[in-house]
């Protein structure tokens, strides 16, 4: 029960509207749902339904038809888009509900982790610096992850360069998930799937670890490369 | 930054709500603490429960909130005021705590155990009785019995019972005064001889494991006697007591026989103590699902979780429910989390999780994890 | 057969071959050709031998009667017209029927030669003066109905047997649906008026033909290939059941706890543990027989008979939170405890 | 050739079900459904096809345009002596068919109740009424005599076939 509460309806706000949402929240779908394509996106945050009633676009939209938000698009408090993103990577076989409990698990490792690091710190200089909402962990460690170039390979004379080029935010989001999560699974066996990934992510909110340094090989990759850039438009 | 004033918000939100009692004695303890935390102290958290006692997740709460605190909650008191309104030279009465899943009935029993151990009660306390019957490791020490036909000894888990026995009840034990009313012969060369202190007994079973449930047998005969002459009194406790009366256990002999409860010889034991033919002293069990094989969990009541062979044993008896939290328990354990660090967020979370779990304790503490 | 006395009186010519056909033709042909011998007209030359469209002679019969539905008077008396079911008729219904699916702006099929009116089933013979006449003609074989059944609980009260049976809609050579045969005996179980063993022992015998929910019982029977037959079994059935459960045999004796149909506190070891306990807190000890035990008076005991009652509506009623607090409450009661407070 | 192509298959194969699945599934034992053209008529060139009601109706519309020819318990839910019914029924229309040669101008309607049989049909004036009267008794009686059962004719007659003509197509 505990884990389908979170989703219960009664959260989900009734207010639905056409979405002006970030990247995370657009829902691709790889094949054509059972509505027209006229149909909006809901608008499902409270404050983003706030934001259109301040606006006076409420009205506006009232008449366009508009999608059913899907089970994970609530309006509780702890919604997330980013974790929503990262419960997805993890996701196999769409075994979701899975796949939410062990981000949850990996989670709750992370605040375990950092309240003990909380109570052993002395100073309150110390203890102030210690992340300990898990989510702001997650934020900061796919932050620290992100690359900024990426490598393309390009054909030219016969012979593949790897160009440097830039990468789409998107994409480098993707490579930052990507990147820990095989990280993650680099693991013994007898080590499980939470607390490695808690670990990874710990490392990588304080900018160390096996994560942060694959994506300082390929910025350093990228700079050596710099002679090829010119064949991406050449 | 934005967690540093979130914490602070949180401190000042907390601050609004008391939620801590400095009331650290159980028999003190009355309506007005109902809903606060109280935390027990580490020394005697380590001798009552190093053994078990405590929920394996409750443990490791405490761990990480580097304290022990468990909250005065309604069933712990109504059951403190029933003990000290009962008469101890009547049979004994024996209490049912019954509850859902994770409401609370193992934390209440340990509140319960405090209080004993505090007016100076003789514990003999069962932290699980699945762990006896439905755990079975790789390697389960079994034996047949040597002195009962048919029956099978679980000699290293009595003897790690007895250990337990022998640590919560370390101050009394010392006491001398506490005499072996027989002459008990274990074989040729050992015995144990009547009038000999209670601890050496305890002492045998846990060296001569072989012996270890001839000695439980002989440990609960003697308690009686003890209690029904007022040399002590005795609380007895029993976690997960309906384990006793499944219809089997998980447990198989070397003919790879399913073994039947009343067949290991610890049940007729614990049985024995639960029984009211004995005087000054009290009886606690809890009937729990989880204690159950799972396709007898559909209600929690306690006619139905005790069987009928449970329910004839232990009739008449004054059932407990341990309920949900109620709104103000509720808010001071959310503020007590938020205190601990465990929960944080803006106050409306609250009202989402009071929805989500339903106000089950165990369900709260769970959901609060990844937050 | 026209071909050939067509060709005759064209041509003319070519008698022997016409003579020769005439055989297997017609007298009204051989008229034909000597009047044509007597009034030789002028014959013309037909080189193409162009045909001669003639009639086809329509075999119209003249004594067609003109449709009756036309001359019927208007105060007929439709009963003697059509009397019973038939096919649909034209002639017989002086009604403007039309019949069929047409495309939009015709109008349908009329009622002469219409197929679809006479497939559909009709009740042209049972009119409402009709079946007044009927009900009339058969009203001298009814009795009054009886003024005191008056109600449905009259009728249950002094008819509390009930007798089910079906007719079907039926057509094959035999008139006699098998289930037809099946009869069903319905009735109230606290109506037959037994005792407490009679009623248990009626119960077993029935089974699980007694409805505890709706206190019926249902019998039913098909093993005799007539109604009646099943009918008389029926009622034997529920007459033997009857007796039967009036009967106390010697091997009743040894009916057991746990085939009781309800719990009785008496016999239970509740009452026993009860009694332990009392003697205890009486420091009498004393062992008492299975006789002794279920006859102890229990209003000696303070707070008992207040313990009987929560125990055996815990048992009996099922449990459910509010008996649990009811035999809480008793039990606190019996052991002088206080008792639990209300959180407010 | 269908049944003789089987009887070869047979005796090759004494147990039918041991049929080579490839063979097994090109014989027919029972004839084809012909879902599309059955109960349908073509339109001619000349648009000359006279067409009755019911024939200007394809299968479909039964319930609907047209009602059913045959009126039974039978097909109901449960219904007794289904084949049986269908055989007799069949055997009827023929018998009719045969009996009153080129003068049935309609589908035979047979329409039973309890054991009684009514046979309807619309029957062309090509015969003296001497002769439909001779017809009616013998019909009556010979079924009534092979069913037992009373049997029933109830005819209606027309001039033509041209009166029982829906449209030509």
């Amino acid at each position: 029960m505990s884990n389908v509460t979170h989703y219960l309806p009664v959260l989900k706000n009734p207010l639905l509207l056409r979405s002006p949402w970030s990247r995370l929240q657009k829902r691709f779908l790889g094949r054509p749902t059972s509505f027209p394509d006229y149909f909006q996106n809901p608008i499902f945050r409270k404050e983003d339904q706030a934001k259109l009633i301040e606006n006076s676009e409420l009205s506006k939209l009232a008449a366009v038809p508009v999608r059913p938000p899907a089970v994970y698009e609530t309006s509780s408090v702890y919604h997330d888009p980013l974790v929503n993103k990262v419960i997805n990577h993890v996701m196999e076989m769409g075994k979701k509900k899975l796949a939410r409990e062990l981000v949850e698990k990996a989670f709750e490792n992370i605040k375990r982790k950092q309240i003990e690091r909380y109570h052993l710190a002395s100073s309150p200089e110390e203890k102030a610096k210690i992340i300990l909402d898990p989510k702001t962990v997650l934020h900061r460690a796919i932050a620290n992850s992100k690359p900024l170039l990426q490598l393309s390979p390009i054909k030219r004379g016969g012979i593949t360069y790897q160009v440097p080029g830039p990468i789409t935010e998107k994409r480098s989001l993707f490579l930052a998930i990507k990147w820990l999560l095989e990280a993650t699974n680099e693991k013994d066996r007898t080590i499980h799937f939470p607390e490695q990934f808690a670990r990874e992510l710990l490392d990588a909110a304080s900018n160390t670890g096996k994560v942060v340094k694959r994506k300082q090989d390929l910025h350093r990759q990228c700079e050596a490369n710099r002679a090829y850039a010119h064949y991406r438009w050449q | 930054m934005i967690s540093r004033s979130w914490r602070n918000l949180c401190r000042r939100y907390s601050q609004t709500v008391t939620f801590r009692t400095t009331e650290s004695s159980p028999s003190q303890h009355n309506e007005k603490q109902i809903g606060l935390f109280y935390s027990v102290n580490h020394d005697l958290c380590k001798q009552l429960f190093a053994y078990g006692g405590l929920p394996k997740s409750f443990a490791k709460q405490t761990k990480t909130f580097t304290e022990t605190a468990i909250m005065v909650r309604q069933p712990a008191l109504d059951l403190i005021d029933c003990i000290k309104a009962s008469d101890f030279n009547k049979p004994v009465i024996r209490y049912v705590m019954y509850g859902e899943k994770g409401s609370g009935k193992s934390l209440t029993l340990a509140h319960l155990l405090h209080y004993a151990y505090e007016e100076g009660y003789l514990i003999v306390h069962v932290p699980w009785v699945s762990e006896f019957l439905r755990r079975v490791p790789r390697h389960k020490e079994m034996s047949n019995s040597q002195t009962r036909e048919g029956f099978v000894d679980l000699p290293l888990d009595v003897a790690a019972w007895l250990l337990h026995f022998k640590t919560q009840n370390q101050v009394l034990l010392k006491n001398t005064e506490l005499k072996i009313s027989r002459d008990y012969v274990w074989s040729k060369r050992e015995s144990t001889v009547a009038g000999s202190p209670l601890s050496q007994l305890v002492e045998h079973g846990i060296n001569r494991v072989k012996y270890a449930c001839d000695v439980l047998d002989a440990l609960v005969y003697e308690i009686k006697q003890l209690s029904n002459s007022k040399q002590c009194k005795t609380f007895v406790a029993i976690d997960g007591f309906n384990g006793f009366f499944c219809p089997l256990t998980r447990l198989h002999t070397p003919t790879k026989k399913k073994v039947k409860p009343e067949e290991v010889t610890l049940t007729g034991s614990f049985l024995e103590l639960a029984k009211n033919d004995w005087s000054n002293g009290v009886v606690v069990v809890t009937a729990d699902q989880l204690a159950l094989p799972d396709d007898h969990q559909d209600s929690y009541l306690p006619r139905y979780l005790l069987y009928k062979k449970g329910f004839e044993l232990l009739d008449p008896f004054v059932p407990i429910e341990v309920g949900r939290y109620t709104d103000k328990e509720f808010l001071s354990c959310a503020s007590y989390y938020r205190d601990r660090l465990w929960l944080r967020g803006p106050p409306e979370i609250e009202t989402e999780l009071k929805f989500t779990s339903a106000c089950n304790p165990y369900k709260f503490m769970e959901q609060c994890a990844p937050l | 057969m026209s071909i050939f006395i067509k060709y005759y009186k064209s041509g003319g010519l070519n008698v022997a071959f016409s003579n020769k056909i005439w055989r297997y033709n017609s007298t009204s042909a051989d008229m034909a050709i000597n009047k044509g011998e007597e009034e030789e007209e002028f014959r013309v030359l037909d080189i193409l031998k162009k045909r001669q469209r003639q009639q086809r002679r329509v075999n119209r019969r003249a004594d067609v009667q003109p449709d009756r539905a036309d001359r019927m008077p208007t105060d007929q008396n439709w009963g003697n017209v059509w009397p019973g079911p038939k096919t649909f008729h034209p002639s017989s219904v002086p009604l403007p029927l039309r019949q069929g699916y047409v495309p939009k702006g015709q109008a349908p099929p009329g009622k002469k030669a219409n197929a679809e009116l006479m497939k559909i089933p009709n009740f042209l013979h049972l009119t409402p003066p009709v079946i007044k006449a009927q009900c009339e003609a058969i009203k001298q074989f009814c009795t009054e109905w009886p003024k005191l059944l008056n109600s449905e609980e009259a009728i249950e009260n002094h008819y509390p047997v009930e007798i089910i049976t079906s007719d079907y809609c039926h057509a094959s050579p035999s008139i006699r649906n098998p289930l037809a045969r099946i009869v069903t005996l319905r009735v109230k179980l606290s109506t037959l008026k037994l005792d407490q063993h009679a009623r248990d022992k009626f119960i077993r015998l029935v089974g699980e033909r007694y409805d505890p929910e709706t206190d019926l019982v249902t019998i039913t029977a098909d093993r005799c290939p007539i109604r009646k037959q099943n009918q008389d079994y029926v009622n034997y059935l529920l007459t033997a059941c009857y007796h039967e459960s009036w009967n106390f045999e010697e091997w009743e004796r040894e009916k057991m706890e746990e085939d009781m149909e309800y719990y009785n506190w008496d016999k239970n070891p509740s009452k026993r543990s009860l009694v332990n306990w009392y003697l205890k807190t009486q420091n009498q000890s004393k062992e008492l027989s299975d006789e002794e035990y279920s006859n102890y008076d229990v209003s000696q005991i303070p707070n008992g008979e207040e313990y009987k009652v929560a125990v055996s509506s815990y048992m009996n009623d099922g449990e459910s939170e509010g008996t649990v607090e009811k035999y809480g409450e008793a039990v606190r009661k019996l052991l002088g405890l206080p008792q639990k407070k209300v959180v407010s | 050739m269908n049944t003789s192509a089987l009887r070869l298959v047979q005796l090759q194969n004494p147990l039918g079900n041991l049929l080579s699945p490839a063979l097994a599934s090109q014989i027919h034992t029972s004839s084809p459904l012909c879902r599309v053209v059955s109960g349908k008529y073509r339109i001619t060139k000349k648009r000359d096809r006279p067409l009755t009601y019911e024939m200007a109706n394809p299968p479909h519309y039964i319930a609907h345009r047209k009602s059913w020819n045959s009126w039974n318990t039978s097909n109901l839910k449960d219904g007794l002596r289904r084949s049986e019914t269908a055989v007799e029924d069949e055997f009827i229309r023929r018998f009719m068919t045969g009996t009153w040669h080129g003068l049935v101008c309609s589908e035979v309607i047979i329409k039973r109740q309890f054991n009684h049989i009514r046979v309807a049909a619309i029957i062309r004036r090509a015969v003296s009424p001497t002769k439909m009267y001779f017809l009616l008794g013998y019909t009556e009686e010979l079924l009534a005599n092979w069913l037992q059962c009373p049997v029933t004719l109830e005819i209606q007659t027309v001039d033509s076939f041209q009166d029982v003509v829906f449209k030509y197509i």
